[in-house]
């Protein structure tokens, strides 16, 4: 790690912030079209953030703003990891289960925000934030389980590369096709989209753990969201769909499953929490757990 | 020579705390943070001395690397407790006796793990039960003392039948030699294995021993619980070492049926293993009692080491062997942090805190950090652990002990974060204002184990380092490090890589914070209500059932505690039968009894 | 013949203390018994067209056939030490009949928390 | 901010209010019938989203208190609670007539008749009710009037809190209520 | 060289003498006790002959190494049981009397029938001394079934006589080693059950419970401790050494002492009165002990029957205590009754301790011993249900000291203003003897060694083939 490292992260972040925040716009105008609607700018979505930074803001203790400032650094530093297409931010450190940790850092700054306001909304926001986290994170860390006993390696990047030998069809959605079933379910989940959004249900508990937010704080939080919308998607792109030999490819793919799940979601009602997580365990859990079972028992689909 | 006098000392060290808490209480207390620490100076300066050999009485030990390791981690979560102990001492009963058989439990925990032959172990490990067994009930239950007592005895007494059939079959006592005749007989290193083990699995707490943790841990004094569960649970691991380790399981169970590559003995136990990481994650999820929800994380934490060291191989053997430590920190520190806010507010109840944070901080930030550490997350020390006790899974595709861990290690983040945002954030109880903050003796402690936390999560180097030599001992391979690195065969840490990074991203996040305008500071009341006018912070308080959809999910589950409940009546009842059938102020039963022996004596001698 | 008039007797013994409430009862069946075992024990002494072992001016030659008469003198300590019994627990029989006003043993009740 | 420069807007603050008035987030505060002309303005029909609107579900998070409907002792108590919970800069519309003058319950004992008494309202949209059309009107107005500076309704009600405050308890007694319902 | 019959003839004496000087009666006890005691520490081993018959016609006295372990032990127990419970003894210091030398005469005799007699005395010295609470259906039932007891022993030792011709236990040892073991069953079982009604084994010890449920701090260690220690070692006299079984009654009673063991633990565990509880515990013991002896081990069993019986005096007297004191001895009534009586509650643990088998304490070098030895014999179960029963004996023993020590409602920290109120006292005299018995064993657990020093000397008890594992300075073995 040199200067270069922390130079080339921060370049890699604004591209990431950039990107994702444009494709949020895209996806407003695309759903909004779904709905027959005109919809917003497609930079709207720069234009929110940007005023929820300039507005006044509110705090409720050093927790408060500590928790935002930890969660928001926690996802940065979790997106520096993600390699962005081909391009790698710091060497050799794209291991899943660090981002998959590191991620939790960042969810743990927010929650531990939100609670900290002493908004009881926001921690049954919190609370149901993280059920929902339990559910399905395990079906996909199951599968994930599954491709590093294969592969003999938990590098995202290498991951991928693997998949590129085999050209479209190397990909591990081909080739483990009930895994990637889980992994975009699990996706939808972990990108707190319909139906597994009961976390911020704004109507009934006033958006959860972003209750108390306004400001700069909110703001951030958007930043945040965007962040972890980057390295969740890229997750499952480096995964299942052979990361990306050239960065144009990786936002092709990129840009095309995020599109995906969001217009899946819009057309989705909310479950409860506790559905959620049968849900989770039912389905997706049982079909990781024969996806995993087969790759390593059986070696199908590993070559 | 260090070594004798560090076991010798601590006894002294009991008898001689008792008699200066005769003196005066507080110095008695002062006196157990001395000799600890002094225990901890000795093993720290005796490091060069491994190997060698000594006597006391009729005892013999033997200092090896993983003795020393396993001592270092409970001498150091014994020396920080104490400083906690001359803050309790007027609420104690028997504070005198409390400070003796402290230490006393001391040296037997340090005697055990040097322990060069089995009579020596047990007599130790025995020494630590029965001493532990009479601080347990100073606290909030005696139900829970004996039933410690109880379930530890049944591991000792099955440990204890091992080591006598060890002895049967090797002719000796001494450890190396005892289990070596195994080596080419699996079905009595089968029995010897599952037998000599109890002793660890009860103390560990894996299903179905697991009973003993919630009500031990959840209702002893608050200066024991730490050493309960980041000391004592421990010893538990030593045994399990053993009878993987110095019984060479995998060598004797060469032939057997093998799930996995591991023989199906060794993955029956870490079934059991899974169960208590599953296990101990839903339990620790749906507790109200802070000490009892840590508890329950002890047993999923215990799962975790307890598969790892039966793994005995490269990354988990090394990652549990870390973990031992990083959690015997982090629960110590976790448990140290309420038992500050119990000290100060009377309750561990989660429900009827709140707000902790603004009264305590940073016993707030001790809780913090060691939960961070618990659930595994970086930059703490428990992430290492468990990365490399998953990778070490990855890389033998134990995919259901991987999907316990999971569980385990997802479950952590919830039942970590009850306690946080209910006993530390939300609202704080008007009748909780006026608090002080912690003693600057609990500070003292409590910021010591926060650095360590983090020390050994941004440079494991040392730890590893150790726990490489005690692999090279066990005879498997050790865990690579290379600068800073962490290589495993199926991927690479960089610790300090991580923190820097994520150092970099809080700069970041703190820059973008600091360039916006100033927030206007709010009462916590001042919160979104529906613009309903709310005055009492108590009721607006999120604190009880907090995963109650989650809860709802599992609430009626069968419950071996029950079962071993039920078992505990029908001894009861089998008891009273006996009392029933045999004995009598009329002399007409006995002789009853006397003419039906007499019969089937005879009869059954004539058939003969 | 006579041991097993002596058996029979014990099983009488025997029987009375399996059946009899009555403490003085009982003690009479204890006394039954220990009659029946003394009465086995001389059988036990007892040689057929024995003489009594003693040395007389007539029973002193070598080929002498005389009975046991080690049973005896145990018989002798054995009823003495059954005297003894015997009269300590009619003691306490007039005891429990003082405290209770009963020899029935269903009556009196054990004691403690029966 | 001292009154010299109240008018003088930095330049910050300019790209500010531009992004403020691109962006309007609003928390609707629905005690009457004017609600129900919501929903249209939302859907497909008109589509308030084109002009970067949005409903919000707590003050914390909206710019703009839209106040669909008339106000009694009750209901202005939590409108006020709402707007001090609000972070600046923060606008108020008064939707309906109901807030301009009481609407068809100006007569009512219990029904307080002006909104700008109580609070700084930037901009009332007229009618009973107004039908989208009216709205999508008034809030383009709205984001003229932010991204000029003119909206400076929260300030004034900084600058003038004292009036408002005495207007308030005038009519309510005390605004952030505590007897036996509300402890 | 001093006759051992003295030990015997001593007492009897001082107990004619006390009826005569009744003023004096409880001096001449402790001059008695302390004689006693004094003189076994000079006794030379040997035989001796009383009446001048030869063996194996006449009587007479057998002092080994067996015999001397146990008159050490029950004459000291004897002496710091009268002396501690000097206050107690009352209109019973003749009968205590007469009850040593009826307890010397059983350790001594080596004569069958002489043993009948002897244990006849004992018998009714401890009818008396159970009535002396006043619940005297117990002592008639105890008497019955004493009595029924030593008929059948009579009876079984008269067919032996019958078959063998012999009352001398050396004598008879030697004929029936080569007879043929059927003709035993029947001998053996009626001497089994009248030694079994005394030393408590399962079906035949309905007395018990009334008797030892109602002792005070005199008779409960008395029995307890030297009446069961008595016993034991006559058993351990005649099934170890006399008498050899076969191999259909040697199993079946192993298992009435197996089934003792284990039923007398789990109807402790059902108790909450101390006395009970313990009572229980040694019918457990007992069967334990027997176990052990019945299996051929000697010295293990002698090294648990120490260790019993010094527990349990010491359990027994504070027990009594409780009860004479404040009319109750039941645990929960008595919770935190250690909070006031410190000392006596350490005596207390170490001896509870010590019968767990804990280490640092004597039970521990017992417990070691006698798994060895089971080991030896290549026996895989009984060590099972050994440890087993240990498992509840803890169980028990420690719900019982936690419950003394530590007053206190569940869930609220234990404090001594839970403690009772009752007004529970506990003599001097008492402590300093509790005190002493609990130093014993705790420097029997510290110096296992310094024990074995002393009993190396003694030829026959390690030439038995018993193994014996002490710990010498290396550890193990």
């Amino acid at each position: 790690m040199n200067l270069m490292n922390f130079v080339y992260a921060f370049l890699l972040l604004l591209a990431a912030f950039v990107f994702q925040t444009t494709l949020t716009g895209i996806n407003r105008k695309v759903v909004a079209r779904l709905q027959r609607r005109r919809g917003p700018r497609f930079y709207q979505q720069f234009i929110d953030i940007f005023k929820a930074l300039s507005k006044g803001s509110t705090t409720h203790g050093w927790v408060f703003d500590f928790g935002v400032v930890m969660a928001l650094g926690g996802i940065m530093a979790t997106a520096i990891f993600i390699p962005f297409g081909p391009l790698k931010a710091v060497p050799a450190m794209d291991n899943i289960f660090i981002i998959a940790y590191v991620l939790a850092v960042g969810m743990l700054g927010m929650a531990m925000s939100a609670s900290g306001s002493g908004n009881p909304w926001a921690s049954i926001g919190v609370s149901r934030a993280l059920t929902n986290m339990l559910a399905y994170d395990i079906p996909f860390m199951m599968v994930v389980f599954g491709l590093i006993f294969a592969f003999d390696t938990s590098s995202l990047s290498g991951l991928a590369a693997i998949q590129r030998e085999g050209g479209f069809l190397g990909w591990h959605v081909i080739r483990f096709p009930l895994g990637g079933i889980v992994a975009m379910i699990s996706l939808q989940g972990m990108l707190g989209k319909k139906p597994f959004d009961s976390f911020i249900a704004p109507a009934e508990i006033a958006s959860g753990p972003m209750v108390e937010y306004g400001g700069r704080h909110l703001g951030m939080l958007f930043l945040l969201h965007e962040f972890s919308t980057f390295i969740e998607v890229s997750l499952i792109v480096h995964l299942f769909f052979g990361g990306g030999a050239t960065v144009a490819a990786f936002l092709v793919k990129y840009a095309l499953i995020y599109t995906f799940l969001n217009i899946v979601s819009n057309v989705l009602p909310r479950f409860k929490i506790d559905q959620a997580v049968t849900f989770f365990y039912k389905v997706p859990l049982a079909l990781a757990v024969v996806q995993t079972f087969l790759i390593i028992v059986v070696g199908m689909g590993v070559a | 020579m260090t070594f004798d006098i560090l076991i010798v000392l601590m006894f002294l060290g009991a008898v001689t705390a008792y008699l200066v808490s005769k003196a005066d209480l507080k110095a008695g207390a002062y006196a157990t943070v001395l000799f600890s620490l002094g225990a901890l100076v000795l093993l720290l300066l005796g490091r060069g001395e491994i190997g060698s050999e000594f006597t006391i009485l009729f005892m013999g030990f033997e200092v090896t690397t993983i003795g020393w390791y396993f001592s270092g981690v409970m001498v150091l979560v014994y020396a920080m407790t104490a400083f906690f102990n001359s803050y309790w001492m007027d609420k104690m009963i028997y504070p005198g006796s409390y400070n003796f058989l402290y230490l006393f439990s001391l040296g037997g925990t340090v005697g055990l793990f040097f322990a060069k032959d089995l009579i020596t172990l047990f007599i130790f490990w025995e020494i630590v039960v029965w001493s532990s067994t009479f601080i347990v009930p100073m606290g909030k239950s005696r139900r829970a003392a004996v039933v410690y007592y109880t379930i530890s005895t049944i591991g000792s007494m099955a440990t204890l039948y091992g080591i006598m059939l060890l002895h049967r079959i090797s002719g000796t006592l001494d450890i190396q030699g005892a289990f070596a005749p195994l080596k080419n007989d699996p079905v009595l290193a089968t029995v010897i294995f599952f037998i000599f083990i109890m002793a660890g699995l009860t103390k560990i707490g894996i299903f179905p021993f697991h009973i003993w943790l919630p009500l031990a841990h959840g209702s002893a004094p608050h200066t024991f619980s730490p050493v309960l569960s980041g000391g004592l649970v421990k010893m538990g691991a030593f045994i399990a070492y053993m009878s993987v380790g110095i019984l060479p399981a995998y060598e004797a169970f060469k032939g057997s049926l093998t799930v996995m590559g591991i023989p199906i003995q060794i993955y029956a136990l870490m079934i059991l293993g899974a169960v208590s990481i599953v296990l101990g994650t839903l339990m620790a999820i749906k507790q109200d009692d802070a000490k009892k929800l840590i508890a329950y994380s002890s047993v999923a934490n215990g799962g975790y080491i307890l598969i790892g060291i039966l793994l005995m191989d490269q990354l988990a053997f090394a990652g549990s062997m870390m973990h031992l430590f990083n959690h015997a920190i982090a629960s110590a520190a976790a448990f140290l942090a309420i038992a500050v806010v119990a000290h100060r507010t009377g309750t561990t109840k989660i429900s009827e805190l709140g707000g902790m944070i603004h009264r305590m901080p940073l016993t707030y930030l001790t809780y913090l950090i060691a939960i961070i550490s618990l659930a595994g997350i970086p930059p703490m020390g428990g992430f290492v652990s468990k990365w490399l006790i998953i990778q070490g899974l990855a890389d033998q595709g134990l995919m259901f002990m991987a999907l316990a861990a999971f569980f385990g290690s997802i479950g952590s983040f919830l039942y970590v974060f009850r306690p946080l945002a209910a006993v530390f954030l939300g609202q704080l109880a008007p009748r909780h204002e006026e608090l002080a903050s912690a003693p600057l003796l609990m500070k003292i402690p409590m910021t010591i184990l926060m650095v360590l936390i983090l020390f050994f999560g941004v440079l494991p180097g040392w730890i590893l380092g150790i726990i490489g030599q005690i692999q090279v001992a066990a005879g498997i391979e050790p865990v690579m490090m290379s600068g800073n690195s962490i290589l495993a065969v199926n991927g690479v840490l960089n610790t300090l890589n991580v923190f820097m990074v994520f150092g970099f991203g809080f700069l970041i996040a703190l820059v973008i914070f600091m360039l916006m305008q100033k927030s206007r500071r709010v009462g916590l009341m001042d919160t979104y209500t529906s613009a309903e006018f709310i005055y009492t912070p108590e009721l607006y308080h999120y604190g009880s059932a907090f995963y109650a959809p989650f809860e709802r999910l599992y609430a009626r589950h069968p419950s071996v505690e029950d079962f071993l409940m039920a078992l505990a009546y029908k001894g009861h009842e089998a008891g009273l039968m006996v009392n029933a059938l045999f004995f009598s102020h009329k002399p007409g039963v006995t002789v009853f009894w006397i003419t039906v022996i007499v019969a089937v004596v005879t009869l059954g001698g004539v058939g003969l | 013949m006579i041991q097993y008039a002596g058996i029979l007797l014990i099983l009488i013994g025997i029987y009375g203390l399996l059946t009899e409430t009555n403490l003085i009862k009982i003690i009479v069946s204890l006394n039954v018994f220990e009659l029946g075992l003394n009465v086995f024990i001389i059988s036990v002494g007892f040689v057929r067209e024995g003489v009594a072992p003693i040395l007389t001016s007539v029973n002193n030659h070598s080929g002498l056939v005389f009975v046991d008469p080690l049973p005896q003198a145990l018989v002798l300590t054995a009823i003495v030490i059954g005297l003894g019994t015997t009269a300590l627990g009619l003691a306490f029989a007039r005891r429990i009949y003082m405290k209770h006003g009963t020899l029935n043993i269903e009556e009196i009740g054990g004691g403690i928390n029966d | 901010m001292t009154t010299n420069s109240k008018d003088m807007r930095k330049t910050w603050e300019k790209i500010a209010d531009y992004f403020r008035a691109h962006s309007i987030w609003m928390k609707w505060y629905c005690t009457g019938c004017g609600a129900i002309e919501m929903p249209p303005t939302m859907t497909s029909r008109f589509d308030m989203e084109q002009l970067g609107m949005g409903p919000m579900a707590t003050p914390r998070q909206a710019d703009v208190l839209l106040i669909t409907g008339y106000l009694s002792a009750k209901t202005l108590r939590r409108v006020i609670y709402s707007y001090e919970q609000m972070q600046d800069p923060k606008y108020v519309v008064g939707f309906g007539s109901c807030t301009l003058n009481g609407g068809i319950y100006f007569d009512s004992y219990a029904t307080m008749t002006r909104l700008d008494h109580y609070l700084p309202v930037d901009l009332y949209i007229a009618g009973c009710m107004p039908r989208p059309e009216a709205i999508m009107n008034a809030f383009d107005t709205l984001i003229k009037m932010i991204e000029k500076g003119e909206a400076k309704g929260w300030r004034h009600y900084q600058e003038n809190h004292d009036w408002y405050r005495k207007n308030q308890l005038h009519s309510l007694k005390e605004v952030y209520v505590k007897d036996e319902f509300h402890e | 060289m001093i006759n051992p019959v003295l030990l015997i003839a001593i007492p009897l004496l001082l107990a004619f003498v006390s009826i005569l000087y009744k003023g004096y009666r409880n001096n001449l006890l402790v001059f008695g006790a302390l004689v006693n005691a004094g003189l076994v520490l000079t006794l030379g081993k040997g035989e001796y002959l009383i009446g001048g018959f030869k063996p194996p016609f006449g009587i007479n006295l057998v002092l080994d190494d067996y015999a001397f372990l146990g008159l050490l032990v029950i004459n000291g127990l004897f002496l710091l049981i009268t002396l501690m419970s000097l206050d107690k003894i009352g209109e019973n210091a003749t009968v205590l009397l007469v009850a040593l030398a009826g307890l010397n005469g059983l350790l001594l005799t080596g004569d069958l029938f002489n043993l009948f007699v002897f244990l006849e005395i004992t018998a009714i010295t401890a009818y008396i001394l159970s009535a002396s609470s006043r619940q005297y259906q117990h002592s008639f039932n105890y008497l019955v079934l004493g009595t029924l007891g030593s008929g059948l022993y009579l009876f079984g030792l008269i067919l032996l006589y019958a078959v063998f011709g012999s009352l001398n236990m050396a004598d008879l040892s030697l004929k029936m080693a080569t007879a043929d073991t059927s003709q035993l069953v029947i001998p053996s079982l009626l001497i089994f059950i009248g030694l079994g009604v005394e030393v408590k084994i399962l079906p035949f010890n309905g007395w018990v419970r009334g008797v030892y449920g109602n002792s005070d701090s005199l008779v409960g260690p008395l029995f307890s401790a030297v009446y069961a220690g008595a016993m034991l070692l006559v058993f351990g006299r005649i099934f170890a050494q006399v008498i050899p079984l076969g191999a259909y009654l040697k199993t079946l009673l192993l298992l009435l002492g197996a089934l003792t063991l284990i039923a007398g633990e789990l109807a402790a565990l059902s108790k909450t009165r101390i006395r009970e509880i313990l009572l229980y515990s040694s019918i457990g013991q007992s069967g334990l002990i027997v176990t052990l002896f019945l299996s051929g081990l000697v010295f293990p069993a002698v090294m648990q029957l120490f260790n019993n019986i010094l527990s349990k005096a010491v359990l027994f007297t504070v027990a009594g205590q409780m009860a004479d004191t404040t009319g109750t001895d039941d645990a929960e009534a008595l919770q935190g009754a250690f909070a006031r009586h410190k000392l006596a509650g350490v005596a207390f643990t170490i001896a509870g301790l010590s019968l767990i088998g804990m280490p640092l304490f004597y039970g521990f070098v017992s417990k070691i011993n006698l798994l060895f030895g089971v080991f030896s014999l290549d026996n895989y179960w009984l060590p099972g249900v050994i440890l087993l029963g240990t498992v509840i004996e803890g169980t028990y023993l420690i719900r019982l000291l936690v419950k003394l020590w530590m007053p206190g409602e569940e869930g609220l920290v234990s404090h001594e203003s839970h403690a009772t109120k009752a007004p529970l006292e506990i003599q001097r005299a008492r402590v300093m003897g509790i005190v002493v018995l609990s130093a014993v064993l705790l420097v029997g657990g510290l110096m296992p060694g310094m024990i074995q020093n002393n009993l190396s000397e003694s030829g026959r008890l390690l030439d038995e083939t018993t193994p014996v594992y002490l710990f010498d300075l290396k550890g193990g073995q």
